[in-house]
């Protein structure tokens, strides 16, 4: 096991994309990457096949709703692992709320399907060249993305509680 | 691929001697297996008749504590319904009149007070969030019913009856509250 | 003829009430092997955890589901039900009682092709799973459906088999005469039962045995955990219970068959000491004893092994106890041979054997002269 | 989802039940000691029921050890488990497809009432699409609170008169339920 | 993903013209031990292709943490993977004392493997004497049972409950190991293995079940990573991958195991990585429980995270004030970002959890197994027969509520 340091991590991504590389910081030890919305896919693709950093595991795609955040509302986390040198990597890009696409990343990890699938289904982001773009966990007639802030968890049946006492 | 902990170890073996071939050998083993344990004695705790062992510390039914004196405990601060994640006790607080210092510890008492049991998921959270060890989870269980609304334990199915006091020293969370 | 129709209601009660008591000897042996009680609730012991079932069943609502073909929906539990109880019928549940002027056979009827009728009644109880499953409409049921033709099929082949090599050394297809061959324990030196005699047929019979009536290991064609019910899929209320009940019928007739054929059916050591009606009652105990013996190992079985795949099952079926009966079949037939004196020079001999060509059978009595000679 | 009625379980026990007759009497105890559970169990709850049926509980000492997965042949359904709003209409279908006489078990604070789980995609008690005899509190129950229900169940069934399936009343409950009547 | 070379068809003619049939598996099939929906597309008994749909029982737990004080979580992850619930809520405990930089004493790391071994025991055995069930042998598994049980009662001795244990909370445990634990603690480890070695041999050398199980639903370790495996279905493939090893969390590092490895991914890979992993898991617990260090049951230096013990709370105020401030959720959190995983019972359970320093969590993403490693399974069962395509599904120990959330 090589003993590769963030900082090494983050220079030869730097090398590679430059400019696209937006943003990065460590909290809590794991590299975390802004980058560019359009340039994910290259990066991921090109973070599998390179032979020094071997970042060959996508651990987990999720997504994230920041109202406030203008133009950048849609936050996507990709988890990256690179299992030889043991190097945990987060790869995010910000999306506007108007038009939430990002191209998708099955062609690189056949297990993104499902994931990307639940993040259009959560938070509406729209993954380009996803081969099966449906909801998956919640029904299809559903006409909204309940991950966002705006819904109400609740559901709206519910008799027996009173909401004075719950302070919520 | 290349071992990522100098750990590993394989297990499974998918060779079949000889002998694991001919069926045989592991069926009879297999069934010596079972035939011993039809004279072994049975493990079952027949429910209804006898019952099983809890932990003292088993999260059941709730119970509203008096104290020593009699007088209930709760002063309906409502920290337990915040701190029930399943949103399942409901209460309103009054404030204690004069005359009734026997019934009441403090100056405000709980005169509803609502746990909907089908709700409640026994976390014990209510419990741990009691500041005037009020309520506390029992070993016993709440029975079942046929009707829904039975569910609905107010304060007469949850405040401990003055004579028959349920024993709750055994919960490692009571402290002793001084005098 | 009166005694005949005694015999047949009794019988037929007896069947009846075993298998539904097998239910309940499942259920307990499954328990106690799972170090659990299993039921005893209804009665003392469970006793009449059968009855409940039934009455719960007959009370059931009876009905049938759209799509489903009427009649055959409903003739398909008739005809496993009918099949398996008659079945029964050739089977000699105890010695002959001696009367002064004529012995009475505990049977119902001595066809004297007992073993055929077996064979062939059961095939036929495989329709009713067949013609049940598909009646259903069910894809599942389906399943089951051709998973129990396909499987009867292939096992009935080395089951069919393996009962030639005993009627080879019997010369008999009647079962009365099979057991009166193995009469007592020890004679001329050896067991004189047919397991001590041919182990491989018998290890044959009892897989095939096991398959016949689906059971544990091969009881694909319910397979809960793969076709939910297989067959009986969309059955409910009394059809359901007439397959489950001819499940059990057909165990029973088969432990029946396996001690009749293998274990000297009402045959035990010592048994010429006793006579008349004592010998029948003993007799009959002592063929349900063997009999009841063989149902636990079949339960035994069932609540150890896991099953097989279809696959599997037809590779076991037509690979391994097809060639093992015929090899031990053509095994048999050369110690026949040789003990008849077919390699011999001996001309009486083999007059003699090319006299039992001309038997209606043609299988050999002169075996049969030979070994039987101090049976009835 | 809508605004559901709630019906409070079913009436059965002070309704026709004091004026059984003998055979109603023989065919209850029957039916009781012999109820075949299909275990609609989705979540937590399913592996309590499993522990249920283990050595150490035991509910084969009910009877009730045959499971029976076809509707057709199960007379309690035993529900343990969240039911979402996507599962409802088979645990409706589900319960629809099962003969007469039937009974229906609530196992757990989500099938009774959607529990913790007061979200939008769960339903809030499975009483909102199929009757409900018995009701099972805790999350999950433990196996002794699955064995009272049970036995509950067989209060219910063994009160039960031959006629209560064809009368007027419980065609009325079906039809609450939005249920035909096969 | 159609012309994976591990996907070989047991059947010799593959150009049989058949009529081909949809049969579904699911969503209340016995087989599926849970709820989920495989529509099958089936030439006989040969599976030809297989299309899942899940979310049956979604209960949307990433909203409903959203919505719940961070103390408040704790019973909610276990609804997460049911089987192993105290893994679930120490992975989130310590997800949360990554958060507000806890260092816990040691005594709980080690209390907390222990309590989290004994899960992933608990777990195993409901899978492997699944496995057992689904092939018929339903013995095997009402002997495992007895053993849950007895780890149920462990539970029970510490939190007070059996399955959705809420166990132990942010910087410790609620309560010590009583007195009665470590009596049974002893007793279990002692005579685990007896009864353990029993279910052992019933199965894993039975021609039959060896038979059914030997290229069951195999994935090859490339296709496993590539669907993002973990876990010991990853770990049956060949690739010895184990969180507690690559990012030692609770003290893992202190204790001495190996990792089990398969070799092709199949169902009775699945099975022996299983049955050593129960085993390691066991001599964990040996070596935790013989080498506990003295100390508290919780971090005794963040009284405004982990809720003072009751007496202080009636005497002394600032512990009254602590206690308030945690059971309202006032008490301020760092903002950041933490992603922590830890080894659950069916893979790498990983918890990403966005704080704004606000009473809940901002967005809390669990990673959750199943729900990853399950959209391989039609990859797994193609070409295979239905029988396979139950013990498939067993083996992979898909947790509905796990897979769904």
């Amino acid at each position: 096991m090589s003993n590769l340091t963030n900082e090494a991590v983050l220079t030869r991504i730097q090398e590679k994309f430059g400019e696209a590389v937006r943003n990065h910081e460590e909290p809590y030890g794991l590299l975390t990457i802004e980058i560019q919305a359009d340039k994910t896919h290259d990066l991921i693709a090109w973070l599998k096949t390179d032979e020094v950093l071997k970042v060959s595991f996508l651990t987990l795609i999720g997504g994230a709703h920041f109202p406030n955040d203008k133009g950048r509302e849609i936050c996507v986390n990709y988890h990256l692992h690179s299992l030889v040198n043991n190097v945990r990597l987060r790869v995010r890009a910000f999306l506007p709320i108007e038009n939430p696409s990002i191209q998708s990343i099955t062609d690189i990890y056949v297990g993104a399907d499902w994931q990307e699938r639940e993040s259009y289904d959560f938070f509406g982001i729209i993954f380009e060249g996803h081969p099966n773009l449906t909801r998956i966990l919640n029904e299809d007639s559903m006409d909204y993305f309940p991950m966002r802030k705006e819904y109400h968890l609740e559901d709206a049946t519910r008799e027996d509680k009173d909401d004075r006492f719950f302070g919520r | 691929m290349e071992s990522l902990s100098n750990r590993k170890k394989v297990v499974s073996n998918k060779k079949m001697t000889f002998m694991e071939k001919l069926y045989f050998p592991a069926i009879l083993g297999g069934m010596w297996i079972t035939f011993k344990h039809l004279f072994k004695k049975h493990n079952t705790v027949k429910y209804p008749e006898v019952k099983r062992e809890f932990a003292p510390v088993y999260r059941g039914q709730h119970v509203l504590k008096r104290d020593e004196e009699g007088r209930e405990n709760c002063t309906a601060c409502g920290l337990c319904a915040v701190a029930c994640p399943a949103e399942a006790i409901t209460m309103t607080s009054e404030e204690r009149k004069k005359g009734e210092e026997h019934l009441y510890r403090e100056e405000k008492y709980a005169a509803t007070y609502e746990i909907n049991m089908l709700r409640c998921i026994f976390c014990g959270l209510c419990e741990e969030a009691c500041p005037k060890e009020a309520i506390f989870l029992t070993d016993r269980l709440v029975p079942t019913y046929f009707e829904r609304n039975d569910f609905i334990y107010g304060k007469d199915k949850l405040v401990e009856p003055v004579d028959q006091r349920v024993d709750i020293s055994k919960r490692q969370l009571t402290g002793k509250r001084p005098a | 003829m009166i005694i005949k129709l005694i015999i047949v209601v009794a019988l037929f009660a007896i069947t009846l009430g075993i298998a539904a008591y097998l239910t309940l000897m499942e259920r307990k042996v499954a328990a106690w092997m799972q170090d659990r009680i299993g039921p005893d609730r209804a009665g003392p012991f469970g006793l009449l955890q059968p009855l409940a079932d039934g009455g719960k069943m007959f009370f059931k609502e009876d009905f049938r589901p759209t799509n489903a073909d009427k009649w055959l929906f409903i003739i398909g539990p008739g005809i496993a039900m009918f099949t398996s109880l008659i079945t029964g019928a050739v089977i000699p549940w105890a010695p002959a009682i001696q009367m002064a002027t004529e012995s009475i056979a505990i049977q119902v009827a001595d066809v004297n092709i007992g073993i055929l009728f077996i064979m062939g009644a059961v095939s036929i109880g495989v329709y009713g799973i067949m013609i049940g499953g598909w009646a259903s409409n069910n894809k599942f049921a389906l399943f089951g459906a051709i998973r129990a033709s396909s499987q009867m099929i292939s096992y009935e082949l080395a089951m069919g088999v393996s009962v030639i090599t005993i009627v080879m050394m019997t010369g008999s297809l009647s079962l009365n005469k099979i057991v009166d061959m193995q009469h007592g324990f020890w004679q001329d030196g050896w067991f004189s039962w047919n397991v001590f005699k041919q182990p491989i047929c018998f290890v044959v019979f009892l897989i095939t045995a096991l398959a016949e009536c689906n059971r544990a290991p091969f009881d694909l064609p319910e397979c809960e955990s793969e076709l939910i019910g297989g067959y009986h899929t969309e059955y409910g209320a009394m059809k359901l219970g007439f397959f489950l009940f001819a499940e059990y019928v057909n165990m029973f007739i088969s432990c029946a068959v396996i001690s009749a054929l293998f274990f000297g059916g009402y045959n035990f050591p010592g048994m010429d000491h006793f006579s008349g009606l004592t010998l029948t009652i003993l007799g009959g105990l002592v063929f349900f004893a063997k009999t009841f013996f063989f149902i636990f190992v079949f339960m035994w079985i069932r609540w150890t092994l896991p099953r097989f795949r279809y696959d599997q099952l037809m590779h076991i079926g037509w690979k391994k106890m097809i060639p093992l009966a015929l090899i031990n079949l053509l095994i048999t037939g050369v110690v026949i041979a040789y003990t008849e004196g077919w390699f011999s020079k001996n001309k009486d001999s083999e007059s003699a054997s090319n006299a039992k060509v001309e038997q209606p059978l043609g299988v050999n009595t002169s075996l049969e002269k030979t070994k039987t000679g101090n049976s009835l | 989802m809508g605004k559901v009625e709630i019906i409070n379980g079913v009436e059965t026990i002070n309704g026709e039940g004091f004026q059984l007759t003998l055979l109603d009497k023989v065919i209850g105890a029957a039916r009781a000691n012999s109820v075949w559970p299909l275990p609609f169990a989705t979540s937590c709850c399913g592996i309590e029921y499993m522990g249920t049926m283990g050595s150490n509980y035991d509910v084969a000492r009910f009877g009730m050890e045959r499971m029976s997965f076809s509707p057709r042949q199960a007379d309690l359904l035993i529900v343990a488990g969240t039911i979402s709003k996507k599962l409802a209409p088979i645990l409706k279908q589900v319960y629809e497809q099962m003969a007469e006489p039937k009974w229906v078990l609530s196992v757990g604070a989500c099938a009774c009432s959607g529990g913790i789980f007061d979200t939008y995609s769960v339903l809030q008690g499975i009483d909102r699409v199929i009757p409900v005899d018995v009701y099972v509190p805790g999350c999950p129950p433990r196996p002794e609170q699955i064995i009272e229900g049970c036995m509950n169940i067989h209060r219910l069934v063994k009160s039960e008169s031959l006629r209560r399936r064809y009368s007027d009343e419980y065609k009325h409950l079906l039809k609450k339920y939005d249920l035909n009547d096969e | 993903m159609s012309d994976t070379p591990t996907n070989k068809s047991l059947f010799a003619d593959e150009t049989i013209d058949g009529q081909i049939a949809t049969l579904n598996l699911g969503p209340t099939h016995p087989a599926t031990h849970g709820i989920f929906q495989n529509v099958l597309t089936v030439d006989g008994e040969k599976i030809l292709d297989s299309v899942q749909t899940v979310g049956y029982i979604h209960r949307a737990f990433e909203k409903l943490a959203e919505r719940r004080p961070y103390n408040q979580i704790t019973p909610i992850t276990d609804r997460l993977n049911y089987c192993s619930s105290p893994i679930n809520n120490m992975g989130w405990e310590m997800t949360m004392e990554k958060l507000i930089g806890v260092q816990v004493p040691k005594k709980v790391d080690y209390m907390r493997v222990i309590i989290m071994e004994l899960a992933r025991i608990a777990d195993h055995l409901v899978c492997n004497s699944v496995i057992g069930v689904d092939t018929g042998a339903l013995t095997g598994f009402t002997y495992m049972f007895q053993q849950r049980e007895l780890i149920y009662e462990l539970y029970e001795e510490v939190c007070g409950a059996r399955l959705t244990t809420n166990i132990g909370r942010i910087g410790g445990f609620e309560r010590d190991f009583s007195p009665t634990f470590h009596v049974k603690i002893k007793k279990f480890l002692k005579e685990f293995n007896k009864h353990f070695q029993e279910f052992d041999d019933l199965l894993l050398r039975n021609r039959i079940f060896m038979d059914r199980t030997i290229k069951a639903g195999p994935i090859s370790a490339e296709r496993a990573l590539d669907y993002g495996f973990t876990g010991p279905n990853l770990r049956a493939a060949g690739v010895d991958y184990d969180v507690r090893v690559m990012t030692p969390y609770s003290s893992y590092e202190d204790f001495d195991f190996i990792i089990p490895v398969g070799t092709q991914g199949d169902t009775y890979d699945r099975f022996c990585v299983r049955q050593e992993e129960v085993r390691q898991s066991l001599k964990i617990i040996e070596q935790a429980y013989d080498n506990m260090p003295e100390g508290k049951h919780f971090s005794p230096d963040v009284p405004e995270f982990y809720l003072p013990p009751k007496a202080d709370v009636y005497t002394k105020m600032e512990a009254l004030i602590y206690h308030f401030k945690i059971v309202m959720g006032e008490t301020p959190v760092p903002v950041g970002e933490v992603y922590h995983a830890v080894e659950g019972g069916n893979g790498e359970l990983g918890f990403h959890l966005i704080s704004d320093g606000g009473r809940t969590p901002y967005r809390l993403q669990f990673r959750r197994p199943c729900f990853i490693y399950y959209q391989a399974y039609p990859e797994m069962i193609k070409g295979q027969t239905i029988s396979d395509a139950v013990l498939t599904l067993s083996s992979l120990n898909v947790i509905a509520g796990e897979l769904d959330a």
